[in-house]
């Protein structure tokens, strides 16, 4: 029993990972469309800013984090501004090729600069384990998870509440509609970008600190991963995402946890079809039919 | 003998809301009816469900085929299309970046055969077939005198020759009922002029029966022997095109009270 | 009538095909073409074969297909585990044959559900399945798993790669001018009209789907038993994409771009491996730029056509008299 | 219309007659002596995996070539028959992909015409590059290339110019086996593996070969993967005495942590991928206690070792930090290959191959090497031990 628990609670630790990415995902694919790749490569600028701030600036874990969720916006949107803004009315699948692109200039950019090494994160919070009825949670885990759940709650309300919120919803169900009755689109879909991005920004740092180990190629599998948890969630939403998250981190759990940890990445895959076939557009994704 | 497509308390709804109520209609061999209504009457929807696109919610449709009547509830869109219903839509559903000779032979899909090897291997039959198949293709665009235009790629057409290609597209299916959405919205009454003549003269030479959705009352009037009025989901009524024109129930709903 | 126009054309490629085939076997023995270039050119023509079959699905039939990799791994993986057990060359032309049949039955087991789905929602699934059978493949027994085969006897020289890559490509192009590579041009272009014309979508699509994989089990079979060596790490989703890349780089939908595309991403990579870690960023860098400058690919949707050549040879005849 | 078909299949016959007849020619043409040592320099080829999946390790391996090659010009270069020639380094990356090495190699070996190739860093680029070696008739050293088959043929023969300087899998994941079964007197052991090289599938089939004890549970991760806690929680249920872990540092460091934090102190037993000062960074002093590894490059028999204390030491000065494994065995390579030349007095590639067949008892950084018949390397084996992240004991194994 008290295995089942610790297995539940790693599985919510490492599906908070994954919805943390998640959510840059399903935004930016929301408003333009787009499989972000380089999404995961965002996350790995994140952790490096991390770890070289920390490390030569000496900046504590709170400034570290914030910065980097700048930096990253900032990233972001100079991403879209030269990748992807001159694409906007090009081919879905020129953009996506772009978007790879990106994501190969990144990781290998890095590797050139930066060495392909793996290497330690600073331990600027000391991780204690706290041990409720023989199940072990440690500080650093509750902290992702609380993170994750703040900021979903977070880009909900700017989504729902605020009035770039509502430009967003605009572009994404019609840009040129959205244009019509005077919204930036251009701004919008930075914004999207930038708070997409931060996210990313702030997961890298967490996640950084959570495992101890950055590297430039640290992005490919998570940001894959990610991404499937934003379509098993049906992509565009935020709630999805999350849900997504933690849905896949649940299952490459227990799908380690009875031993077959070979075909863990097999059997979220076919979670992932399984889900499709039923749910064609995810779980809370709208399945928009075309009108005849 | 029973009508070739009959249509027995018909209903489609949407969640909460009803597109088609109860809607009963038949049609018969050879004949070309009208379907007209305000907008959003359902009209389009009723041509949806009854090619198929959309499934009904209750009721019946009825198709006297080669072999009896079947039924075409719930028959995927391409089945009953091979049966021998063809259609144009109201907003051009061409395939643009194709030429028109093309679209013309994918409309004759189900009328031939050329199996995988034969055509991968270019064995002798392909050309046959193949050339055979073009030869029909090209004396249906020339009826509609569209000859010249074989290799151009349909999104480059003028607005009018798209709707006659549409037209002739359905045609090459060699189909029983000839479903037209709006085939005159958008053009000017010349060419509405054209189309006129164009839909007689399909009606009298291919021996079809012809369902047309219009809001042109001159087209209609002019070409319809019977029409069907469609108001909220429902039908308000049907008849010859004079009787329509004096049914009250119809004025009403097209000029409002006052009338 | 057709018939006379369509035989000088066939002739013309037919010369085109020979041609290039002794234009090479020359200069392979004059010695202008050394192994290095000859293994750059079989990596180019099994490159082409992948990429045909894609733009076919994706191109053609309007499928976004992200799992060509694991097509290709059924085809190498049935080559590599036949000759190794019999090395004689009847086996390597039956082990294509039985990779084919396989690769078939996989499209089928992959592309009847998924295909109901579309666009990036059917890409993501097929890049699952794609996984699926890789990572089947690096926990089996007979496959050697992550390990992968190696010493598997060469069968494959280039004059064989030379002749799949002509023999797939006549099949996809003349596929693509008949009746079915019609039906599929109408789902591309539109499924609820090209359903009202009686055309069965969910069929041609599949038929667009296992024709693209069977011809990448060809290529899969090629690369296995020209480079003697396969692991399952060689079809992974980067390799999928890799092949993606050559599609959209030389035109969705254009088959002599698929050609062009995977020509010049030879030879660049070929001149990259000088670069070590900066390799991948120019080549990142390039990437972009062309999407940026030329987003519908080098060739666009236009084909090279004798068809068209003579055409416009007549038509300027026909102006002077 | 009969005539078009019949042109075409006469056709394609006429095309695959004479693909017939040409193959023959093209492969009958090439019979070389291999490639002889002309000018100033000694060429050696780098196939290496510069980018992609080991491209971390590829680079690690570079500096230790680059380092060795430096060294041995700054001494005048390599003494081929009494003249000192100097060693000229052609490094090309090839992705970490089977084709890449395989035209990486084919260009070394045809146009950069060079003497012998250090290369690849992993078994599946490796084995893709023989064949145009094997023809061309030139060396390849693998530095790191660990699949018990990959210096045989496929009928159990020895690759002619294909050598190795590392162990491979039987031999380390057998010492592992002892090592459990016998000093640490554990006998119910859970594996955890690499499942996406041949590396730690191979190292975990053959400890389980030959572990005497029992294998309680074999789990496997991918390279990449970050979180192991699942596996960790699962094996803390099944009462073990021991965990064996081949894999590389990133991976295994991970392991150690979580482990560690999980409450499982069983000793853990992994590979010499393990063997860089990074794991102790990542798994965290605190946590590397009770770790083993095997290897050839022991730091407390290094210190008995004049070449290894040079080595370390040269390395450190260099880059900053501790020599990691692969850099000491690519440097082992390259100096391998020296000697190959200075005893065969050639740097003719074919005597070059002779001469890597016939090292014995070569001083190297990773110990004394000689080269089997199988063109395997034979050195001595330890088993480092860490506690608190310091390296606090090794045992030899024989």
């Amino acid at each position: 029993m008290t295995t089942l628990f610790q297995q539940l609670i790693n599985g919510l630790s490492l599906g908070s990972i994954y919805a943390l990415l998640a959510l840059g995902y399903t935004m930016v694919y929301g408003i333009i469309k787009l499989i972000n790749f380089a999404h995961g490569d965002i996350y790995m600028l994140g952790a490096f800013w991390g770890y070289y701030t920390i490390n030569y600036w000496h900046f504590n874990f709170i400034f570290a984090l914030l910065s980097a969720m700048v930096v990253c916006a900032a990233s972001g949107v100079i991403i879209e501004y030269f990748a992807y803004r001159p694409l906007r009315h090009a081919p879905r699948i020129t953009a996506l090729i772009t978007a790879i692109g990106v994501s190969y200039f990144l990781e290998n950019g890095m590797s050139y600069l930066y060495g392909a090494d793996t290497r330690d994160f600073p331990q600027v919070i000391k991780q204690v384990n706290y041990n409720l009825w023989g199940v072990r949670v440690s500080n650093i885990q509750i902290l992702i998870l609380v993170t994750a759940c703040l900021l979903m709650i977070l880009l909900q309300l700017i989504i729902k509440k605020t009035k770039m919120g509502r430009a967003m919803r605009a572009v994404s169900v019609d840009p040129d509609a959205a244009e019509l009755v005077g919204i930036n689109i251009n701004q919008t879909i930075s914004f999207t970008f930038a708070l997409g991005s931060s996210m990313a920004g702030a997961a890298g740092v967490l996640i950084g600190l959570y495992y101890n180990s950055i590297d430039p190629l640290m992005g490919m599998t998570p940001g894959i991963k990610a991404f499937v948890a934003a379509v098993v969630g049906g992509i565009g939403s935020v709630p999805g995402a999350s849900l997504g998250g933690f849905l896949i981190g649940l299952l490459e759990t227990a799908v380690q946890s009875i031993g077959l940890s070979a075909y863990k990445d097999a059997a979220v895959y076919l979670v992932l079809i399984i889900i499709l076939l039923v749910l064609p557009s995810g779980i809370f994704g709208k399945n928009v039919k075309e009108k005849v | 003998m029973t009508s070739l497509l009959n249509v027995e308390d018909l209903v489609k709804n949407f969640g909460g809301l009803t597109a088609v109520s109860d809607v009963n209609m038949h049609l018969d061999d050879d004949e070309l009816v009208a379907l007209i209504g305000p907008n959003g009457a359902g009209k389009t929807t009723l041509f949806n469900l009854l090619t198929g696109v959309i499934v009904p919610s209750s009721g019946s449709i009825t198709f006297r085929g080669t072999d009896g009547t079947i039924s075409l509830n719930g028959m995927k869109a391409y089945k009953i299309a091979n049966l021998g219903m063809a259609r144009t839509f109201q907003n051009i559903r061409l395939f643009k970046e194709l030429s028109v000779l093309d679209n013309v032979l994918i409309a004759m899909t189900a009328h031939y055969k050329e199996d995988f090897f034969q055509s991968v291997f270019r064995l002798p039959r392909f050309y046959k077939t193949e050339s055979q198949i073009r030869k029909e293709a090209i004396e249906l665009l020339k009826i509609f005198e569209l000859q010249n235009d074989l290799d151009k790629l349909a999104k480059n057409l003028p607005y009018g020759i798209q709707r006659r290609l549409e037209i002739v597209r359905g045609l090459a299916m060699k189909p029983k009922v000839l479903f037209l959405d709006e085939p005159a919205a958008g053009m000017n009454p010349e060419e509405t002029a054209d189309l006129t003549r164009l839909i007689r003269q399909v009606q009298r030479d291919f021996h079809i029966t012809v369902l047309l959705i219009e809001h042109d009352m001159s087209l209609v009037m002019n070409l319809a022997s019977r029409i069907y009025v469609l108001d909220h989901g429902s039908l308000l009524a049907e008849g010859t095109p004079t009787e329509i024109q004096q049914n009250k129930a119809v004025i009403k709903a097209y000029l409002g009270e006052e009338a | 009538m057709i018939l006379k126009a369509n035989w000088k054309y066939n002739l013309c490629w037919l010369i085109l095909m020979v041609a290039g085939f002794y234009l090479m076997n020359t200069l392979i023995l004059v010695g202008i073409i050394n192994s290095f270039l000859e293994n750059m050119m079989v990596t180019i023509g099994i490159n082409i074969i992948l990429a045909v079959g894609l733009n076919l699905v994706i191109g053609f039939a309007g499928q976004f297909s992200l799992g060509h990799a694991g097509f290709m791994a059924v085809g190498a993986y049935a080559t590599a585990i036949m000759i190794s057990k019999t090395p004689t060359a009847g086996t390597f032309y039956i082990s294509i044959i039985v990779g084919v049949i396989v690769a078939i039955i996989a499209a089928l087991v992959v592309g009847i559900p998924t295909l109901r789905l579309r666009g990036d929602y059917l890409a993501i699934a097929t890049m699952g399945a794609a996984e699926i059978i890789r990572i089947i493949i690096n926990n089996l027994k007979i496959t050697n798993g992550p390990s992968g085969m190696f010493n598997i006897p060469q069968f494959a020289t280039w004059p064989v790669v030379y002749i799949m890559v002509c023999v797939t490509t006549i099949i996809i192009v003349n596929f693509i001018h008949s009746r079915g590579g019609r039906a599929a041009l109408a789902v591309r272009e539109d499924e609820i009209a090209a359903e009202s014309m009686g055309i069965n979508v969910f069929k041609w699509k599949l038929a667009a789907f296992v024709l693209g994989a069977a011809t990448a089990a060809v290529a899969g079979s090629m690369q296995a038993s020209y480079l003697q060596t396969i692991a399952p790490s060689n079809f992974n989703i980067m390799e999928s994409i890799a092949i993606l890349i050559i599609v959209v780089l030389g035109g969705v939908g254009s088959i002599t771009g698929s050609f062009v595309a995977a020509g010049i991403l030879g030879v660049v990579d070929a001149a990259l491996q000088n670069f070590g870690a900066l390799r991948m960023v120019i080549y990142a860098l390039v990437l972009i730029l062309i999407m940026i400058f030329k987003p519908s690919g080098i060739m666009g949707a236009t084909e090279l056509s004798f068809k068209r050549l003579f055409n416009r040879k007549n038509k300027k005849v026909g102006a002077k008299s | 219309m009969k005539k078009s078909t019949i042109k075409r299949i006469t056709g394609f016959a006429a095309i695959a007659m004479s693909a017939a007849i040409f193959a023959g020619c093209t492969t009958a043409k090439t019979t070389t002596q291999g490639n002889d040592q002309t000018g100033n320099t000694v060429k050696i080829g780098v196939n290496m995996e510069l980018s992609g999946a080991a491209g971390g390790y590829g680079n690690q391996m570079k500096q230790g070539i680059q380092m060795a090659t430096k060294e041995i010009n700054s001494k005048g270069g390599v003494n081929v028959n009494g003249k000192k020639k100097k060693i000229k380094l052609i490094i090309k990356d090839d992705k970490t992909s089977t084709s890449t090495s395989a035209s990486v190699a084919a260009q070394l070996v045809n146009n950069d015409k060079v003497n012998a190739i250090i290369g690849t860093a992993t078994t599946n680029a490796g084995t893709a590059a023989i064949p145009n070696e094997t023809k061309a008739k030139v060396p390849a050293l693998s530095p790191s290339a660990t699949d018990p088959n990959f210096t045989l043929q496929k009928d159990g023969k020895v690759q002619p110019y294909v050598f190795r300087a590392c162990y491979q899998n039987n031999f380390q994941g057998g010492t592992g086996a002892k090592f459990i079964y016998n000093n640490l007197k554990a006998k119910r052991v859970a594996v955890l593996g690499d499942n996406s090289t041949d590396y730690g599938t191979g190292l975990s089939k053959s400890f389980k070969r030959q572990f005497k004890g029992k294998v309680v549970d074999t789990q496997y991760f991918s390279a990449g993967d970050k979180d192991f806690n699942a596996i960790l929680t699962d094996f803390k249920n099944k009462k073990i005495d021991a965990i064996y872990a081949p894999g590389y540092y990133s991976e295994i460091g991970l392991i150690i942590k979580q482990a560690r934090q999980i409450g499982l102190n069983v000793p853990i037993v992994g590979s010499d991928g393990m063997a860089d000062a990074k794991l102790v960074q990542i798994a965290g002093a605190k946590n590397a206690s009770n770790i083993y590894y095997t290897t050839p490059f022991s730091q407390t028999v290094a210190k008995q070792n004049p070449v290894a204390v040079k080595f370390m030491n040269a390395y450190k000065a260099r880059y900053h930090t501790d020599a990691p494994t692969f850099s000491a065995l690519a440097y082992d390579s390259t100096y391998m290959i020296k000697q190959a030349i200075e005893n065969e007095k050639s740097a003719n590639s074919v005597k070059i191959t002779k001469g890597l067949a016939n090292i014995k008892d070569f001083n190297g950084v990773t110990g004394k090497i000689s080269i089997d018949g199988k063109h395997d390397a034979n050195k001595p084996i330890a088993v480092e031990h860490l506690n608190n992240g310091k390296v606090v004991g090794s045992t030899q194994i024989k």
